[in-house]
């Protein structure tokens, strides 16, 4: 449905997060992570969250604030050790937390087979690694490839840089990042965007994310409006 | 809706008629794709204030009417390469993203014509296994199999006579259980898992249509 | 290599196509389909070649000449049958180019699969018709699908609105259809474009092929210049 | 080249000389992927006529060097979140299309970092397989069967003297026979399908290394 709900209060816009849910959380670092949307997501209350996402937090904001106050079982994600992971790094040594570590090209692909309706695909990338490890391998034309699964979402928090009222996106730079991917692959695709614009002042050529896949969009040039 | 309205007071639907029930059953904002030829006219019978938003295989979103005159781009095509024109809000993406949109399921409705349609909800429409016809599918196994809802408009019955709704399809398929409506000029159907229903009739009575077709019809039901 | 050779001679810009070469045609009806390349390639003699393209041909020029000369052995498309395909109509009533009728989401998620290392994918449309007989087949998830393998090309010939000079790409409304998925999936991807701009002058984020899968570029706007 | 190179009126190579070799090493109008750490140094020495462009896998072609002062802009970073600057004829893309350029064998070069690496081309560089280790793995497994060829740079020796060239890897492995040649500071290699074969020796032959390594040794032949 083109009916995109623009939001000036982001309570409102992650009030539907349910208990128990998978949530895609995109951002490669801190680049288009949608820190106010988590903020919001952390006040909802929402818990025993799958959290889908590239880190496991960064520093003691965004991601690792939800991670933080206790409220994800189990976290699927490439690269969680980083220098400023330390709220994983602590919940993840004290078992507190479970860890799925997926390649960052298969994380992106499985989540763009399930925006695109594939079952499953064959991938090169692992073969012969422990994250390979109990799954279906086959050779193809002389290549050894694993066989892997989409990564459904029931809800996607992602971060662009602008949205038109029917939830057409543009992002800016490397923020881009997982944000059109997961997009197309959660049930209900929530956005953090710093100014929404008239329909029809985005470039149809430049928009990355049409507005089919977008649900909610929270205005953070409203949101910044109220505060002030 | 209380039971099956069969109208014979009146003759069978126009085509336009068809297009604008069809039009009247696709919910506001839905994101939706008018195959080539009949279903195209349901365009027309879309209020401008219903938010829905057309999509062509052929890489859009937001597609407007038929250019005409200095309009006319060759670069701007809908799907049966036909010239059209762009509404704001559009947007641009190649084949294989709109072909993920499609089977991805994030399309609403897709509207398609048809050689036939089983009670079930199998589809035929791309190939009549005439030995000398050369095939052509196009994008329509992928809209059969994608759209949240698929809606096909057709004629009743063929030009010789023979029922297109039927019991098993005869011709090669396109998809299976795929088709949740059928509307043609003498009435409309639901198909699906528990067969065919008749929604309204349109000069002709349900007890006639069960004459004429071998395919088990339902009333429907308070 | 980013060594992309810009030509305002068609002839030198296809000179590579070997006999029996699989090439990738793009364009939709003649919607971004590359008349001047083809053109050259008819010239330039390469015969029993595969072609794969959306449709076989509109009217009399195009794909529609390359069939007419005789050149093309075996055609792979989604939709040949056009009420303007009387060139590949005869060709196929007379037995003289085998025909491999493939539904249009499948060829460009093929073709895709060619360009992004995917061995094969599962796809769910097709199921249950002629055109996945001899397919292996998987229910995952309760849904059936069926296993379809990537499509490569030795030379993509597509159009495109601008190029720069490192051949990142632009293309112009529903004239952009196969041109980027082709372009990832050809060894040797040759594209005509309107206008050469200057390397800089593209939006970044606005670039729909990067120069990474482009190798020969020709600017129809110095080659119009010739024939002026 | 007439046979291996011994360099034995010298020390060993610095960072910055092993840099300045790989980069010699990458053919002009490469696109080539720099990994986290030591691999970033080869873009101080990459020639600004070289036409080489620079990957980074969170999505962009034609990364610039790392940005200062007032160019720091949050939306443009590196894979080791660095920020850095954008070059003419640069372009963005999202994570899928990033990798399926990766995946799909269009990089010319990658150059990684490696814990082990076997004279095969077999790649450890995610996980040291110590039991309270937390593994991480980003996009090295990509990269290693990605690009046409993979550089690695590492020191040879581990700090606790343990050669980090072997026979076959003990670490977990990211990648199978996929990398073709390895840089260190007292010597650099080529490895794949015929074995480790030394290409240049720095304050150092031969011969001892084969004593130091346990894995065959050839030497480069006319």
């Amino acid at each position: 449905m083109s009916t995109v709900t623009i939001h000036d209060d982001a309570d409102a816009a992650v009030a539907s997060v349910a208990d128990g849910a998978t949530v895609l959380v995109g951002g490669f670092g801190m680049a288009g992570m949608p820190v106010t949307l988590i903020d919001a997501l952390i006040r909802q209350g929402a818990t025993d969250l799958t959290v889908v996402s590239n880190n496991a937090g960064n520093g003691d904001t965004g991601l690792a604030a939800l991670l933080s106050a206790g409220r994800v079982r189990r976290i699927v994600c490439s690269f969680p050790r980083q220098k400023d992971s330390w709220v994983f790094d602590g919940l993840y040594r004290d078992g507190r937390i479970e860890l799925d570590v997926v390649p960052q090209g298969n994380l992106a692909e499985r989540m763009r087979a399930a925006g695109a309706g594939i079952g499953a695909f064959f991938s090169p990338t692992g073969v012969g690694t422990p994250l390979a490890e109990g799954k279906e391998t086959r050779t193809i034309d002389g290549r050894d490839y694993v066989l892997e699964m989409p990564i459904r979402g029931d809800v996607a928090l992602i971060g662009a840089h602008r949205s038109d009222r029917l939830g057409n996106l543009v992002y800016r730079r490397t923020a881009r990042n997982f944000g059109p991917v997961m997009a197309t692959a959660a049930a209900t695709t929530i956005v953090e965007v710093r100014e929404v614009v008239p329909t029809g002042a985005l470039d149809p050529e430049s928009v990355v994310t049409p507005g089919i896949y977008v649900d909610h969009v929270l205005d953070l040039s409203a949101l910044e409006g109220d505060v002030a | 809706m209380s039971g099956t309205l069969e109208h014979l007071d009146r003759g069978p639907l126009s085509k336009d008629e068809i297009a604008a029930m069809i039009a009247r059953d696709i919910p506001d904002g839905s994101y939706v794709n008018l195959g080539i030829g009949q279903p195209t006219l349901v365009a027309d019978h879309l209020d401008a204030d219903s938010g829905v938003v057309l999509h062509t295989e052929n890489g859009m979103l937001g597609m407007g009417p038929a250019a005409t005159g200095d309009d006319v781009d060759p670069d701007l095509t809908n799907a049966g390469k036909i010239p059209v024109t762009e509404l704001a809000g559009a947007s641009y993406f190649h084949q294989a993203d709109s072909f993920a949109m499609m089977r991805g399921g994030h399309l609403d409705v897709c509207v398609l014509g048809a050689f036939q349609v089983s009670g079930g909800g199998d589809l035929a429409n791309w190939h009549t296994g005439a030995p000398d016809a050369i095939p052509a599918v196009g994008g329509a196994m992928d809209l059969a199999i994608g759209a949240k809802e698929v809606f096909v408009v057709m004629s009743l019955f063929a030009k010789d006579g023979t029922a297109k709704l039927v019991r098993a399809c005869t011709y090669p398929l396109t998809g299976l259980a795929c088709v949740s409506r059928v509307y043609t000029e003498h009435a409309t159907f639901v198909v699906g898992p528990d067969g065919a229903t008749v929604v309204e009739t349109f000069g002709i009575g349900v007890d006639e249509l069960r004459g004429r077709l071998d395919v088990d019809l339902h009333r429907l039901t308070t």
